[in-house]
């Protein structure tokens, strides 16, 4: 289940969700990106994070499709947020369910590695300086280029 | 062909989007950000470091030597930075 | 923060007690173990889980700290229930908050692969042919040997 | 000295704590299986597989060669299934 909206997002609710009616599944892998304070406690820097609706679900399905493939899955949803946050509020939203906690696991890191250097969001940064846009980051694409080399690779 | 622009590209562009005609000798991504670094210096200006600019056709990545055709929606935008 | 208990547990309410007032945090991975009906939908398969009460807070104290030295760690979060549980039920969370995303995933998946093979914890099956010890899987053993190869490395 | 066994291992056995008083010989963890093998066939069926069986001694994990003395507790169970 794929979601992009403005609102906030409960992760226990996402996740009982997920796994209900499901006796199948024994792990569940998360991660939730939030927004960091990154002027260091000399004031709130908040963010916009701006984005390409539609090309944004189309790859969001795809990519989901695709650890689909690669690692046993009972289900994945996969949340992320858009236009104005403050420091300590959820971004993103990565939830992947398995019957075997390494598929959860490794699934779940490469679609939030994914989502970091694939998926159509931009972020512009509030600074006492005034607005900045963010960056991207080498170290983002050394992660996601790690699972291309480990393309065949399918664990569960 | 309809033409998005995303981040600091649609900042310095001035344009969020826009529809286009394209001339017969641009059919691929690499000949579009040529001929639209010809278009003004606002364009020419957010183009000139092309490496880093990302391009997608009909909402999927593009190389420099993806076809084009006029019913394309190609959006051009930097590095992605979600998540 | 450590708590071996019989009680359920609330994901959500366990991620903002984690991330309150910590807008550093950039990323918070979890794992949440579930109760798997082995039995494939042929009836309810619950089991019992046994445990070691004073190693267990001790030895989990000890890999929470082993995490906190090899990455850069803002928080740490783990429950583990005993007593007897149904399928579908919680079994065991690991939350782990870092400013960075690749420390929070990878102390996450220490932490788990860590409890599946040295927390004193024995799971006690209920089959239709009677109660049966569940056997530990040499792939477990594998999972955190990997940790020990890559005993130096620090990833933030 | 404190004994605790867990699991099938205390199925097997029958008890589940006891306090033991070690003969001199018995210093190690190793030596400690050996002796309680000879308390009755209840211990010598339990501990018959001894690689399988994991020993703590105040709540660590220890090895063969790990030492023993009176005040010491000590754990036997089979290969832990948490998680």
């Amino acid at each position: 289940m794929i979601r992009v909206q403005r609102e906030d997002f409960d992760v226990g609710a996402e996740l009982r969700a997920l796994t209900a009616h499901d006796t199948g599944i024994g792990g569940v892998a998360s991660f939730v990106g939030l927004v960091r304070d990154m002027t260091s406690g000399t004031g709130a820097s908040a963010m916009t994070l701006e984005h390409y609706e539609g090309m944004t679900q189309k790859q969001l399905a795809e990519v989901e499709a695709e650890a689909r493939a690669r690692w046993e899955l009972s289900g994945v949803t996969i949340v992320h947020r858009y236009g104005r946050l403050e420091p300590g509020e959820q971004i993103v939203l990565v939830l992947t369910a398995s019957p075997h906690r390494q598929a959860a696991l490794e699934s779940c890191a490469f679609l939030i590695d994914w989502l970091k250097t694939r998926a159509p969001f931009w972020k512009l940064e509030e600074t006492p300086e005034g607005s900045r846009w963010v960056e991207a980051r080498a170290s983002d694409d050394a992660a996601t280029a790690r699972w291309e080399r480990d393309g065949g690779k399918r664990s569960s | 062909m309809k033409l998005l622009y995303f981040a600091w590209l649609r900042q310095k562009i001035g344009v969020e989007t826009e529809q286009v005609a394209l001339p017969d000798d641009v059919t691929d991504v690499a000949g579009l950000i040529v001929w639209l670094k010809g278009r003004g210096d606002n364009y020419a200006e957010a183009l000139k470091n092309d490496k880093v600019i990302k391009v997608a056709v009909n909402q999927a990545y593009a190389r420099p030597g993806t076809a084009l055709k006029g019913s394309d929606e190609v959006a051009l935008f930097p590095p992605v930075t979600g998540g």
